[in-house]
């Protein structure tokens, strides 16, 4: 009679500490700096997390061959999120208090970013987000930076770029992404204070292939006098493909999510003539040697297009910056104490990175201004920099 | 008063007259066989009687109460169970969870009584489980009544089925080919069985080839050809009735 | 006001299209083996990826798309041998998920292989579209459009007059009676798993002109690709292109007419609606319970 | 009091496994994983219901989950409803909800109930990612901590236990249902609805009754997330969530209330486990879904069980 009992306990409890057994990692070196992070490395959004995980390695690798930092090595854990909230917590969980790094570099997306603020601000961990929306830093909290443009300093850069050449009507078409979403609030919550009129709001879904039917409805708008697609992706490149085909004759912009070689490539054409802000990192060759961030775009340039292959993007700026302002921070406090880091992290002053120029403080917890956009337009297939 | 009473009855599929405007009536009375060459539409009548199919036109009484139309767990209500001719057992469910299903409507199946598990459950499925036990004695499945379907032998399974039907106290149980792939042994304890059956007041109606099997048990017999009524009485008559003969022997087969 | 109805209509025939053509890889699985190949919209991303691959190293391009067809032939067949086979007898549920794990494997494979950026393909005649009553109409998609139907008068012919296609169509209604009749069975399956892959392929180049390749492609492909083939009900290929025609034309005209953000529920709206009504969809065969 | 029935046994096993789980588990990540575990096996309890014992399938319900998650979200955020409340109006629309889908949706039958349901999740999942003002939209929204009588929960170790307790509730409710005449009911619509049907089994109640059992009991469990995780995007609705869960419920083992528990912690750690594998991640993961359906074709607690020679319950 005891027998089902025993069996019963065996089965249920074997599986449980065969599973939670395996996961305790190996015993860790003392000394080197750890760099927790979580990227959407593959799934929707491996758009983001790719180049930023390349960028991250590879960085870490050449500042460990330069000696590390204070003498430490950095060691870098990386796991693949998948753009989900949802896989993104338990991981920043495990890496806070199991893995226990320093510092955490993380977050593609922004939904994953705001999944985990309560972790980090409870844990007290300097935390530096790649997400995009404005909210991660807005209300600011205490431990939580981000290094990407947020959707408001593009929108207000397309909106005054738009103002300038006497463009007030504007149709808006956006994905049904974070990214997509969150840029569409700052466009509808800015157009009436910028004195513009929004004359069309239309959506796309993930994974279409054909957005014509949305352009044609915006193109026929009546008094329209601007488009503009707010998404990152492969969707991207369909907008603007699908733009050309229906001859649409407004000017088009897009974001800094369109910020990449393949957006051109992809659109086979489509992309001739769009406007968009872009960080300098972009438009490099075409900065005066004059521009301070020239030096530092086309180095980081030059390092990710060989060392991975593929052409550059704003998104793998993010990571490099966010890397570089967490060592000078270290390098600043002299200690991983992660007090001291923040400290010095929200003391970033004038600092010189690929997709601008950072000045941080207690109340500005991402440091860039409009300053650091630079509006650019695609001609015969490249970016060219507009004054 | 008749037991089970078809008036026109039809019932087509795409253009074939499976069963062809068929009326007759079954008196109570142990047990009745309906027979007829394959495709003589037996199990698509079943099917009908039993609410599986719905009628293209035609009435159904049952006790004098019209049951077209009606669903078949109605019909169960109303004490009409049956057994099918390709094997239909629960192989998800023990042999006697298998006959204690048959007992669904006398249990407690009130969902919260059984999510909170109430005494009345408790104690329902003890007696069930007690009841059935019981069944699969009386059907000579006394040794199986502790296994699993899956490893019955094919005349257990069989057999097994008429248990569940029993389960649902029916006053009417239709077997549809009962002996269908059983050896002569097998067969000789259907038969039995269904005379055990019959004693304990259930009216039987059975769908059977076996011949031997059908002359040696039934009191009336209806006899079905393309979906139509050819002929009806005793056992006697009509093993010698020219017609029933020739529809079985093909015309060269006609007696004069 | 008609241009822009045309506009809708055109667009909507240029998913649909898209949706039919993978729809009809569902629909050839499903004839031989009543499965449901949930890794179908990966055999289009491999024909897309691999086509893109091949381009990309300079091969011409039509060697890349015979080469691209090959490649997913052999991992489809590969589908058969290692998860297929081995659990023919399984319930539909755990079918579903082999599939389903055999498109995570594929795309995880493709990741590793070609990296998750987005490529495009040349169109095979060119990008200005042809202007129709005012509305622009791509040739990809009359392309596309045309082979969809091209595949489902070959499939026709093949389902029905060849021995090897009633082959395949009765081992799918009766496996014990097709091996008596001594179809090989095995064969069968490896033969239809095969032709859906080379189908898939096909799709792959065909499409990534208009929607582009990268590793994730296939996702929302295969699912819309599997609503066309329930739509017009399982195992009929004219019922797959109608059912991926009516879901991309209602795509596109809830798009351009209801509320763009609500195209795709009102796309799942209307199939569970044709679903309650007929529920072996618009063309299946409706089976009566054999007891 | 027989310990080898599963009801008994089964029970004491797992309670034994809770109880001493906590002295084994080094820090918050690891409450946070096992919590985690317990959240999806509520749901995939009610799940193997569906489709393990009455031979149904859905691949849309965690459309149900997002809905009782939402609910909590919404209602607890932005109206200030207590967590109880929030949770018990979610709990009732879901049953509502299910409950008008069901009657035409369960007239389905394999493929095409994959189908419908499939349809079902994704426009709950749509709805959630658009109604943006309401929801947050794709970037989720914020939840206000289980607040009960001005005690509100908070951290791992409180959750562990109301997870812990909940999980052992549901399996008590399982284990009732499936040994009972409804379970039994329920089996026979797996087994063969025709019999079923003319033994007086009303097969379409009993199919949306499980239905909406399993969609009630999900929403639950959207709830606890919700309040637990403190953060909410459509992810939790949407269809990958939905496979997820299926698999949670095939792997563990159809038609076995432990088995969806096993499952459920399997999947679960899972992807912690794989993280070693980086970009081979995926093929490894789709690898063991395959290799796991065919060698242990009826789940691996069925499996495990039937190789000490024991029917599993």
């Amino acid at each position: 009679m005891k027998q089902g009992f025993i069996r019963h306990f065996t089965t249920v409890a074997a599986v449980m500490a065969l599973g939670l057994g395996a996961s305790v990692s190996g015993a860790k070196a003392a000394e080197t700096i750890k760099i927790g992070s979580f990227l959407a490395v593959t799934g929707g959004a491996s758009f983001l997390g790719d180049p930023e995980k390349k960028t991250l390695e590879m960085y870490v690798e050449k500042i460990n061959a330069e000696g590390g930092v204070l003498g430490r090595k950095l060691e870098l854990i990386i796991y693949d999120s998948q753009g989900s909230p949802k896989k993104a917590v338990p991981f920043a969980k495990r890496l806070i208090s199991d893995d226990k790094v320093d510092v955490l570099l993380a977050g593609s997306t922004s939904g994953a970013t705001m999944a985990v603020i309560p972790i980090v601000e409870a844990a007290g961990i300097p935390y530096i987000s790649f997400g995009g929306a404005g909210v991660i830093v807005n209300p600011v909290k205490k431990w939580v930076f981000k290094t990407p443009h947020t959707d408001t300093l593009a929108v207000r850069k397309i909106f005054n770029d738009m103002k300038k050449n006497g463009l007030t009507k504007v149709g808006l078409l956006s994905g049904s992404g974070g990214f997509d979403k969150s840029c569409r609030k700052q466009t509808l919550a800015l157009a009436g204070p910028s004195g513009m009129t929004m004359v069309a709001d239309e959506t796309h879904g993930k994974g279409d292939t054909d957005m014509t039917p949305q352009i044609t409805k915006i193109k026929n708008t009546p008094g329209i006098q601007a488009f503009m697609y707010c998404g990152f992706g492969a969707a991207t490149s369909i907008v603007a493909k699908n733009f050309k085909q229906l001859g649409v004759s407004v000017p088009h912009y897009q974001t800094h999510g369109s910020a990449s070689m393949s957006f051109i490539k992809n659109a086979e054409g489509g992309a001739e003539g769009v406007r968009l802000p872009a960080a300098a990192l972009i438009v490099v060759d075409a900065l005066p040697d004059s521009h301070p961030q020239k030096k530092v775009a086309s180095a980081y340039r030059d390092m990710y297009t060989s060392k991975s292959g593929d052409s550059v993007s704003t998104f793998g700026g993010h990571a490099y910056d966010g890397l570089m302002i967490v060592v000078e921070a270290i390098k600043r406090a002299g200690s991983t104490n992660k007090e001291a880091v923040r400290a010095e992290i929200e003391k970033t002053r004038n600092y010189i990175g690929a997709d601008g120029i950072y000045n941080m403080s207690p109340k500005d917890h991402l440091g860039l201004d409009e300053e650091s956009f630079v509006m650019v337009e695609v001609r015969n297939g490249t970016w060219k920099m507009l004054k | 008063m008749s037991l089970l009473r078809l008036e026109n009855l039809s019932r087509s599929f795409g253009g074939i007259d499976a069963v062809d405007n068929l009326s007759f009536a079954v008196e109570p009375g142990p047990i009745h066989s309906i027979i007829g060459p394959n495709g003589a539409g037996k199990t698509t009548l079943f099917n009908l009687i039993t609410g599986l199919y719905k009628p293209s036109s035609g009435k159904i009484f049952f006790n004098e109460s019209d049951i077209t139309g009606k669903h078949p767990w109605q019909l169960a209500g109303l004490g009409l169970a049956r057994t099918f001719q390709n094997l239909q057992i629960f192989f998800n469910m023990s042999a006697v969870e298998n006959v204690m299903v048959g007992m669904h409507l006398k249990s407690d199946t009130r969902f919260h009584a059984s999510l909170l598990r109430f005494k009345s459950i408790v104690t329902g499925d003890r007696l069930n489980r007690e009841r059935a036990a019981e069944l699969l004695n009386f059907v000579d499945l006394g040794d199986y009544v502790g296994s699993e379907t899956s490893s019955m032998p094919y005349g257990a399974l069989k057999r097994l089925e008429i248990a569940r039907a029993l389960a649902a106290d029916p006053s009417v149980l239709l077997l549809d080919e009962p002996a269908a792939g059983l050896n002569p042994a097998e067969t000789e304890s259907v038969d039995s069985l269904i005379q055990k059956v019959a004693a304990n007041s259930v009216t039987v109606i059975l769908v059977e080839h076996d011949m031997r099997l059908v002359m040696g048990v039934s009191d009336h017999i209806f006899v079905l050809e393309g979906g139509r009524l050819l002929a009806e009485g005793k056992a006697y008559d009509i093993r010698h009735n020219p017609d029933v003969v020739a529809a079985y022997l093909g015309e060269s087969g006609r007696v004069r | 006001m008609f241009a822009e109805f045309l506009q809708f209509l055109f667009s909507g025939i240029t998913v649909g299209a898209i949706y039919a053509l993978v729809g009809l890889g569902f629909t050839i699985i499903y004839n031989a083996s009543h499965i449901i190949n949930f890794a179908q919209g990966e055999f289009v991303m491999l024909g897309a990826m691999s086509a893109v691959f091949f381009v990309s190293v300079g091969m011409p391009m039509p060697v890349a798309m015979l080469l691209a067809i090959i490649i997913t032939i052999f991992i489809g067949l590969a589908l058969v041998k290692l998860a297929i086979e081995p659990a023919r007898n399984a319930s539909i549920v755990t079918l579903i998920i082999i599939t389903i794990g055999a498109s995570i494997f594929l795309r995880g494979a493709a990741q590793v292989l070609w990296g998750r950026n987005f490529h495009s393909l040349a169109p095979i005649s060119g990008n200005d579209p042809i202007m129709i009553g005012g509305a622009a109409v791509l040739p990809q998609s009359l392309w596309i459009l045309g082979s969809a139907m091209l595949i489902v008068m070959a499939l026709r012919y093949f389902f029905d007059r060849t021995l090897i296609g009633k082959a395949i169509v009765a081992s799918a209604h009766n496996p014990l009676a097709a091996r008596l009749a001594g179809i090989n069975a095995r064969f069968v399956l490896l033969l239809s798993f095969g032709l859906s892959a080379m189908l898939g392929a096909v799709a792959g180049f065909l499409i990534a002109p208009i929607s582009l390749a990268y590793p994730s492609v296939g996702i929302m492909l295969g699912l819309k690709g599997f609503c066309a083939a329930v739509l017009g009900g399982l195992g009929n290929p004219m019922g797959a292109v109608l059912g991926g025609l009516i879901v991309g034309i209602s795509e596109a005209m809830t798009a351009g007419y209801i509320s763009s953000a609500y195209k795709d529920a009102v796309a799942f709206i209307i199939i569970l609606g044709v679903l309650f009504f007929r529920p072996s969809g618009l063309f299946g065969i409706r089976g009566t319970e054999r007891v | 009091m027989n310990l080898a029935t599963p009801r008994t046994g089964g029970m004491l096993a797992l309670a034994a496994v809770i109880a001493i789980l906590p002295l084994l588990l080094p820090n918050s990540f690891y409450y946070d994983i096992v919590i985690l575990i317990g959240i999806n096996a509520i749901v995939c309890i009610g799940l193997n219901l569906l489709i393990g014992y009455t031979g149904q399938i859905s691949l849309g319900h965690a459309g149900f989950f997002g809905i009782g998650a939402y609910f909590s979200g919404i209602l607890g955020a932005n109206y200030g409803w207590p967590a109880f409340a929030s949770m018990l109006a979610g709990a009732a629309f879901v049953a509502a909800v299910s409950f008008i889908i069901a009657r035409p949706i369960m007239k389905l039958k394999g493929h095409y109930l994959a189908m419908g349901t499939l349809g079902m999740g994704i426009i709950i999942s749509i709805v959630l990612t658009q109604e943006g003002d309401l929801t947050g939209g794709p970037d989720g929204m914020p939840v206000p901590p289980f607040s009960v009588f001005g005690f509100s929960l908070y951290g791992e170790k409180t959750w562990y236990w109301v997870v812990g307790v909940s999980l052992l509730i549901t399996v008590w409710l399982a284990l009732n249902l499936v040994d009972s005449p409804v379970g039994r009911a329920l089996r026979s619509v797996h087994g063969s609805e025709v019999a079923a049907e003319t033994l007086g089994v009303n097969v379409p109640h009993y199919k949306v009754q499980v239905f909406v059992t399993s969609a009630v009991i999900a929403s639950f469990a959207g709830s606890l997330f919700a309040h637990y995780a403190g953060f909410i995007t459509p992810d939790e609705a949407g269809f990958v969530h939905s496979i997820e869960l299926v698999t949670m419920v095939v792997l563990g083992g159809m038609a076995s209330t432990f088995g969806a528990v096993v499952g459920a912690a399997i999947l679960t750690v899972l992807p912690q486990l794989l993280t070693v594998f980086h970009d081979y991640e995926m093929l490894v993961f789709g690898t063991i879904l395959i290799g796991t359906m065919i060698f242990m074709r009826r789940g691996l607690v069925p499996t495990i069980a039937a190789l000490f020679g024991e029917r599993k319950e």
